[in-house]
């Protein structure tokens, strides 16, 4: 070609030769491009071989009904000839149901299912604040999988009805005022709290009206003694009203308009349910405290920042199933003789402080991501500390962690089977237990753990794989 | 500059003093930022303030609204003292706007919410009040059809209106500005600066810390050189740019202007 | 406060349980607790409220065990637990009674080769930890001065199928716990319990120290289901014999005669309704335990006294 | 010019406690301090009183008393009448026995399937992924559960090993065989691997307070001196090639000076190895590696591997393509690439993170709680904890030794990852 | 463009080939991307690519290490032919230097470090000779006083001047570059530029694909212009740029010149 040179005819594009298309190049591409890769695949084959062959024919000799374990076993020796193994899945069949709610009655599984459908709507505001229609899309959903799940537990038609006002309520809040949805959230707690544990209707909101106590003093002082002695006074009055005018209050609201659902007990709790209840709890209840506990770590106040630091360094030091055995243990050494509640309500408690420790770090990330001038901004327009913090701040700071935080909460999730060893019914090794103590049930090893197993592994994976869609929409999301 | 000749009509200087600096020190650690720093900025008056970078202009603007702390001798604005007490603090700081070079706007709040945060929380107006006298300003700057974006979907120089708009809001009686502009490309600049000479026609009392000569000129009756950490002269703008008296600020002029 | 008063206040019994021990005490598939020491408990609630349902079970575990009773979180701990002397007395608790006398003993597989414990020089022995068995086997070895590997496993269920596997030679744990594992092993006919009973495990029901009249309650409440055993009351025939008995004692013990009930602070009736709710010892132990049932255990010691066993109640009077 | 009248010193106001800069951060301090005092001295007061009414007392007395339980994998000197202390110590010890092997075994496979997940092999990097997945996303506990039920089911029994003399007489092979030249055993009790005996061993000496193993002490001064002496070899080399440009050969050096003395030493001390022989019930002689230890390790190894591999996996992905791009253009291979650009970039990225892991790995060891693995847990917060009935004391002993043991580890790992970062800045 | 005249009497083309680029096919997947480009250049020329985004300049100037492998035709480099042959590439790749877009300096490597690491470790040079050869094209590229700081403390025009002293340390006989000042400043441009220039009138065989008309102008001996994948047409720079034969170089010239 020489050195002046102008074409006239452009070339059309040309079908690439053919060790470049199909089968041929993918397979050269992805398994046998060169030496080291070709023998990486046949290992792989190999590994995958033997692990089929292994497991394959135990899979395949499943057996889905039967009383007991002997007899599944001469049913499998029956159609797959002696010594022949396989699956034992007709003990799933009978007693999935203690997997999944433990000893929860079973006339009463709507509430779980009902409180489990409202979190997802409760959780809405949090992940989408504002977008209509993403939450409607969520509503949409919550409303299908109550429809399903409350007539697959049998509710009653009082549930049903009172589920579609709530969503009814929630849809109409979330095309008049999409921010308001943030209200459902707040008082989601004590619903969950009272459809779970039941009792009287009045619990949940004589407790709830101490965060109104502690709102009302916190509005009543602020104008006089600024913000954070009057949040003192209030986090004071709410305390006082918790420990001395609650019970009291709800007693004689309770005789005096009665009206309630039929209370369960804690250890009627089990399985999932429980992972769940402990999990979603303590994940909820340890975003305060660890956002405190942030904001204290961040201090340049050394003595609250110590304070801050030791307790999530303690935590975050010490295994977490030593503060499980803390919770059965210990708590009674430390508080007044004579206290004794619940050992569910004690393992939140500790699972609440570890998870708030861990949470802790989670926010501080958010935080420092967050640049300077937003402080100073904040500061030059005259908001104060707290304002400036609740305004401007925290906001941002939160939504950047919201994935670290999904990723706390699967950790978290997954360590709740760590309450077996403290003797509660947790579904790995909690309820696997009195199933196999159950004569019929007794040496059966593989199929409850494989079944728990995988019911982790899908919400874990669910979750793991949600966080990192909003990650990535956080990321381009110009906001 | 702006395209309309500049009507200094409104742009009269009262004789009461707006901020009042006097044997003014400030250190980071052991380095000695700013040096016996004394000036009387008269309500209505506006001030340039330039200088090599490093000079300490920034620190000096933001020791005005207690962004930082000075440690010898005196700031009163409007009559009040920068001291550790907090309401003094809270009083200067809802007297004087700032706008920041990088803008910083809240990207979790739309432009209107921007605006209206700081009055409702701090001044407590009434949501539906603050939301017309946000309008009202951003009207002002040109754009109020953007009342209901995010500062992310804005340009720079829009941001960079907003946020002059945010502090406006405040009603201050003192406006900052630390270099308001060079954070923009150039088409930009000209949106903004057209904003500040709009403010100073009416008015306000302004600090600026710029390097907009152009501006300085035009609308400032007192441009000051800073150097070191110190106010190093002090002038006219028309004495100054053509008359400069130090080697410093020769040398200064003779680089900024040169290219 | 009284531990009674709380009980009745609260309108149930709590019951600390094992978390699931074949034939003692596990929930069944719906969810109602079944076994030996559960039907104690269930006697126990039926004696105090006249309803044998009103008791709740909290599983406890080795660890957690004597913790929940000193804590107040169960009112009563009926859980196969050894009577120790350092139990009974540094621990502050109080054991009142014995339900079932059981020892340490060794299962092999009869192909082994062995027939006494003395021959298990050098064998791997699977022992549950946290219980006082580890210390009964190291005390065994060592008296006899033979060495072993010991293997621990978390629970019974673990131990079983470690040595079903092969993983140990010999499974080590009370006498009734082997007992029920070899009712269930496929191939029962190859298993063989060996004749040494290397230690004294009293199992029984356990309060907290200080609360005497609790400790009766308890006590005389199953002391009660004995007595009903030695007379021949069953839950078919209680209200039988309580219209036709001349029996004195028997009248005592059916709240007909005297008032022993309300010395404890309970109703008159209560020994009759916890027979009446879970029937004598004798039926409790042949509907859980006994011979008949998948786990097949003799009597031995816990026949009545009449009958050369070890089970022998004081006098109501 | 109009000035402003001085403004006159203010004296101290009780308002200024609140509003005064100065002092409101230390008001608030203080008042901080007195709550936590408070809140402490609730808690002491509380524990005081419980412990009262129990007829209880704080007293650590009992760790010296005789703990009376066998310990089936005991590093240490240890019996049933060795005291409650020393029974912790076996704990301790095989904790930090499971965490150490955990760790290495837990970053090796961590870094091999991190880069295996990065491979251009479909298949591969798929099966890495599905790993990845799995482990990530499944309780631990499951998984510690799983590999020792696994252990133990797929193992044959010491018995199946055995050689009677009806099947030699008709040639028949035993069931099961040991593995590596006969030398070790798996049976589903445990591995059988040989043990190190020594024919003109060095004793020990008896220092008072402890006795020193001499022959281990021989052994770790040859290999510091072989390592001290490799290094040698290797500066020089660097010294060479910086001289010449040529790197001289020093991989024959180097394992001649690595592992020469220590051959040296093994054959002057007549080391052989007592392979496991089966006698009686059991594998006889050697050392008997539990399968609970091992369930543990594996899990623990497996599962933190996970994590590790997406931290690694996530550190190589952050050094961008036009390093290794323009490390190539230089003319440097692709080993070189990795060793000289990508890894000490990438180790920038990876330690932070994988500190956490280590951390965790080392907390999760408590629980071989589920494979009844005698670690700290075991000793001190099981069997002690239960035979004494001192929980307070215990557990509050076995948080004090947890947090230690993390502490240093961050301590250790955030110095090496300063010097690390200084490196490179 | 440089201030000095340029300097062209060194600049002169021999007769040796020094690439020879013949029917050579590449395909990303099934995307033609390079199609049937026949290419010669001789030692000593100085050719300028240019073109639209995504007409394959840079895929071009990357098969010619073996950044990127080619399906069909034929690469010779210096007498080597490329192929799968690692020798061969190795031997191609320590003739050739290269200089990126965004630089790809070592941040964990001193300035230093990174102009002696790859004649260290590829040429076997001793280390105290690597860098003096080092220092020697530093002080080339104007900034010897930076050899050691660190890539993340220099500006991006020094950046880019490290990086062709890198490729330079190598004494590569031929010097690819991929449009070395667009990830620049305008006046770092400058700098960058210079540099090149200085490289050029030391005779050095230049590939560079960069959309800087007025470098062509100055030292190109020859302008390639490429479009989907194609070389559309080559010519002298001046010819070129004055008269264009193919309508797609009409239209691209005027797009590009028009700003
Ligand atoms: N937080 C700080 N800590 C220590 N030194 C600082 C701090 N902030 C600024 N400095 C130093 O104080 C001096 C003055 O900084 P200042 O930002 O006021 O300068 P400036 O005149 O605004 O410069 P520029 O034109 O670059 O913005 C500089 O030398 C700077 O390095
Ligand atoms: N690794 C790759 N895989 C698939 N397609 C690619 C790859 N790299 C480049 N391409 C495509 O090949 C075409 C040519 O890319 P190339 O980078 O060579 O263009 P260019 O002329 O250098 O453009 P620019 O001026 O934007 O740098 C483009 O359409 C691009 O999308
Ligand atoms: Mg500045
Ligand atoms: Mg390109």
């Amino acid at each position: 070609m020489d050195k002046h040179f102008a074409r006239t005819e452009m070339l059309p594009p040309l079908a690439p030769p053919v060790t470049e298309r199909g089968v041929v190049k993918w397979l050269r591409e992805n398994l046998f491009s060169g030496p080291f890769n070709t023998i990486l695949t046949l290992v792989a084959l190999v590994v995958i071989y033997k692990l089929v062959s292994a497991a394959l024919p135990w899979w395949l000799n499943s057996v889905w009904t039967a009383e007991s374990l002997s007899q599944c076993r001469e049913i499998v020796a029956a159609t797959a000839g002696e010594g022949a193994s396989g699956a034992c899945w007709a003990m799933i069949r009978e007693r999935w149901h203690q997997f999944i709610f433990g000893f929860y009655p079973p006339d009463l599984w709507w509430r779980p299912v009902l409180a489990f459908g409202l979190l997802i709507a409760a959780l809405g505001p949090v992940l989408y604040s504002g977008q209509k229609r993403s939450l409607t899309i969520l509503l949409g959903i919550v409303a299908a999988y109550l429809v399903v799940t409350l007539s697959l537990t049998g509710a009653p038609t009082g549930a049903f009805v009172a589920a579609a006002v709530v969503v009814v309520a929630l849809f109409a809040a979330v095309q008049v005022a999409p921010g308001r949805m943030l209200l459902f959230t707040a008082i989601y707690p004590a619903l969950c709290f009272w459809l779970l544990w039941g009792g009287s209707i009045w619990t949940p909101v004589v407790a709830m009206l101490g965060f109104v106590v502690m709102g009302v003093v916190y509005m009543a002082l602020v104008g006089r003694f600024g913000p954070t002695a009057s949040a003192i006074a209030g986090v004071v009055a709410a305390v006082l009203w918790w420990l001395f005018l609650d019970i009291p209050i709800t007693q004689a609201l309770a005789d005096m308009i009665g009206g309630g659902l039929r209370s369960v007990e804690s250890d009627e709790f089990g399985g999932f349910l429980l992972a769940i209840t402990i999990g979603v709890t303590a994940i909820s209840f340890s975003l305060p405290i660890g956002i405190l506990l942030a904001l204290g770590r961040q201090s340049d106040m050394l003595i609250v920042k110590t304070l801050c630091v030791g307790f999530i360094e303690f935590i975050r030091g010490v295994p977490l199933i030593t503060l499980l055995f803390t919770a059965s243990l210990l708590l009674q050494y430390f508080l007044p003789p004579g206290t004794n509640f619940d050992i569910i309500l004690r393992v939140i408690i500790l699972v609440t402080l570890f998870a708030a420790a861990y949470l802790a770090e989670v926010i501080r990330g958010g935080l420092a991501a967050l640049p300077r001038g937003q402080y100073e901004a904040a500061d030059a327009l005259g908001l104060d500390y707290w304002r400036a913090q609740r305004l401007i701040i925290l906001p941002q700071a939160l939504k950047i962690s919201i994935p670290a935080i999904v990723s706390t909460f699967i950790g978290l999730f997954k360590d709740t089977t760590l309450v077996a060893f403290v003797g509660l019914m947790d579904p790995l090794k909690g309820v696997t237990q009195i199933v196999r103590a159950d004569i019929n049930w007794k040496g059966i090893y593989w199929e409850p753990y494989i079944f728990v197993g995988a019911i982790f592994f899908v919400i874990c994976f669910g979750m793991s794989r949600y966080s990192m869609y909003l990650e990535r929409k956080l990321k381009t999301d110009h906001r | 500059m702006s395209e309309h000749a500049i009507d200094r009509s409104k742009m009269k200087v009262s004789d009461e003093v707006a901020i009042q600096i006097s044997g003014m020190n400030k250190w980071y650690g052991t380095f000695h930022v700013l040096r016996d720093i004394n000036m009387t900025v008269q309500r209505g008056e506006r001030i340039v303030i330039c200088g090599p970078s490093g000079s300490g202009k920034s620190t000096l603007i933001r020791c005005i609204n207690r962004l930082e702390e000075h440690q010898q001798g005196q700031i009163v604005v409007d009559g009040t003292e920068l001291t550790n007490d907090l309401k003094n603090i809270d009083k200067v700081r809802s007297e004087v706007g700032m706008v920041f070079q990088h803008f910083n706007l809240f990207p979790h709040l739309t432009i209107l919410e921007n605006c209206t945060l700081a009055p409702i929380w701090v001044r407590k107006v009434p949501k539906k009040e603050a939301e017309e006298t946000a309008m009202h300003f951003l009207r002002k700057v040109k754009i109020p059809e953007q009342a209901n974006k995010y500062p992310g979907q804005l340009s720079g120089g829009q941001q960079q209106r907003v946020a002059i708009a945010r502090s406006l809001c405040m009603k201050p009686r003192i406006m900052l500005f630390d270099e308001p502009t060079s954070a923009l490309d150039p088409e930009m600049i000209k949106e903004v600066l057209d904003t500040m000479i709009q403010l100073a026609e009416e008015g306000m009392t302004m600090l600026c810390v710029t390097h907009e000569m152009g501006f300085a000129q035009a609308v400032a009756n007192r441009v000051i050189f800073m150097d070191q950490g110190q106010i190093v002269e002090q002038n006219e703008p028309k004495e100054f740019f053509n008359n400069p008296k130090s080697d410093r600020t020769k040398l200064f002029l003779s680089q900024i202007l040169g290219h | 406060q009284a531990t009674l008063e709380a009980v009745k206040a609260r309108g149930e019994l709590i019951c600390g349980s094992n978390t699931g021990l074949t034939g003692f005490g596990a929930p069944d598939a719906s969810g109602n607790w079944t076994g030996f020491d559960v039907d104690l408990c269930r006697a126990l609630a039926a004696a105090i409220f006249g309803d044998a349902t009103k008791v709740r079970f909290v599983p406890t575990t080795g660890e957690t065990r004597f913790t929940a009773l000193q804590s107040g979180e169960v009112d009563v701990l009926i859980r196969n637990s050894t009577w120790t002397y350092s139990r009974d007395t540094e621990l502050a608790l109080d054991f009142v009674a014995v339900n079932y006398y059981d020892g340490q003993g060794f299962m092999v597989k009869s192909d082994l080769g062995v027939s006494s414990a003395k021959e298990l020089d050098g064998a791997t022995v699977c022992i549950q930890t946290g219980t006082t068995t580890e210390l009964n086997l190291a005390d065994f070895f060592k008296q006899n001065n033979i060495s072993y590997q010991p293997v621990t496993v978390a629970d019974d269920s673990e131990a079983q199928r470690q040595y079903l596997a092969g993983a140990c030679d010999a499974y080590t744990t009370d006498a009734s716990g082997l007992a029920a594992s070899r009712a269930t092993m496929p191939d029962a006919a190859n298993h063989i319990i060996l004749p040494e009973i290397i230690s004294k495990e009293p199992l029984g029901p356990v309060v907290r120290h200080g609360d005497n009249n609790w400790g009766d309650i308890v006590r005389w409440t199953y002391y009660a289901l004995l007595i009903a055993e030695e007379k021949g009351i069953t839950k078919a025939n209680v209200e039988e014999v309580a219209t036709s008995t001349a029996d004195e004692e028997v009248k005592r013990l059916l709240g007909l005669s005297g008032d022993m009930g309300v010395k404890i602070g309970l109703d008159n009736a209560a020994f009759k309704n916890a027979i009446a709710a879970v029937g004598n010892y004798g039926e409790v132990f042949a509907a859980n335990i006994g011979e008949g049932t998948a786990i097949n255990l003799a009597r031995g010691l816990n026949a009545l006294w009449t009958q050369g066993g070890l089970q022998y109640a004081p006098p109501l009077r | 010019m109009a000035v402003a009248s001085d403004v006159p010193k203010e004296s101290f106001r009780l308002s200024m406690l609140i509003y005064d800069t100065r002092y409101r951060s230390v008001t608030i301090q203080v008042f901080v301090l007195i709550l936590f005092a408070l809140f402490l001295a609730w808690l002491l007061n509380n524990t005081a009183n419980n412990l009262a009414t129990r007829g209880k007392e704080f007293n650590f007395g009992f760790l010296w008393q005789r703990a009376g339980y066998d310990i089936g994998q005991a590093l240490i000197p240890y019996t049933n009448d060795s005291t409650h202390f020393r029974a912790l110590l076996v704990g301790l010890i095989n904790t930090l026995v499971v965490a150490i092997i955990g760790c290495v075994l837990a970053t090796v496979i961590g870094v091999v399937v991190g880069v295996l997940r990065l491979s251009k092999n479909w298949l591969v990097a798929g099966l890495m992924t599905v790993y990845v997945e799995m482990f990530r996303n499944v309780p631990l506990l499951l998984w510690i559960l799983l590999s020792y039920v696994i252990l133990s089911e797929t193992t044959p029994q010491p018995r199946d090993f055995r050689v009677t003399d009806e099947m030699a007489a008709a040639g028949e092979a035993p069931a099961a065989s040991m593995i590596l030249w006969d030398s070790v055993a798996v049976t589903n009790r445990g591995t059988n691997i040989p043990s190190p005996l020594f024919d003109r061993g060095l004793g020990s000496a008896d220092l008072g307070f402890m006795s020193v193993n001499l022959t281990t002490l021989a052994y770790i001064l040859v290999i510091a001196g072989s390592v001290w002496v490799n290094r040698r070899i290797l500066a020089s080399a660097r010294a060479q090639q910086e001289a010449t440009g040529d790197r001289p050969v020093t991989w024959w050096k180097s394992i001649l000076v690595l592992f020469g003395p220590v051959i040296a030493l093994s054959v002057a001390l007549g080391l052989h190895l007592e392979i496991p022989e089966l006698r009686g019930f059991n594998f006889q002689g050697g050392i008997l590696v539990a399968h609970s230890f091992t369930a543990l390790v594996i899990a623990l190894a497996l599962y933190t591997a996970a994590f590790i591999a997406e931290i690694v996996r996530a550190g190589i992905l952050a050094i961008s393509r036009g390093q290794s791009e323009a490390a190539f253009a230089l003319g440097l291979r692709p080993g070189r690439t990795m060793n000289l650009i990508i890894l000490p970039q990438a180790l920038r990225v990876i330690i932070p993170p994988l500190i956490s892991q280590y951390l965790n790995l080392t907390k999760n060891t408590s629980l071989g709680i589920a494979v009844s693995y005698l670690d700290l847990r075991g000793t001190l917060g099981g069997i002690t904890l239960n035979q004494t009935g001192r929980e307070l004391e215990c557990m509050l002993l076995m948080m004090l030794i947890y947090l230690t043991i993390s502490l240093i580890i961050s301590a250790l790992m955030n110095f090496y990852n300063s010097t690390v970062q200084i490196k490179a800045r």
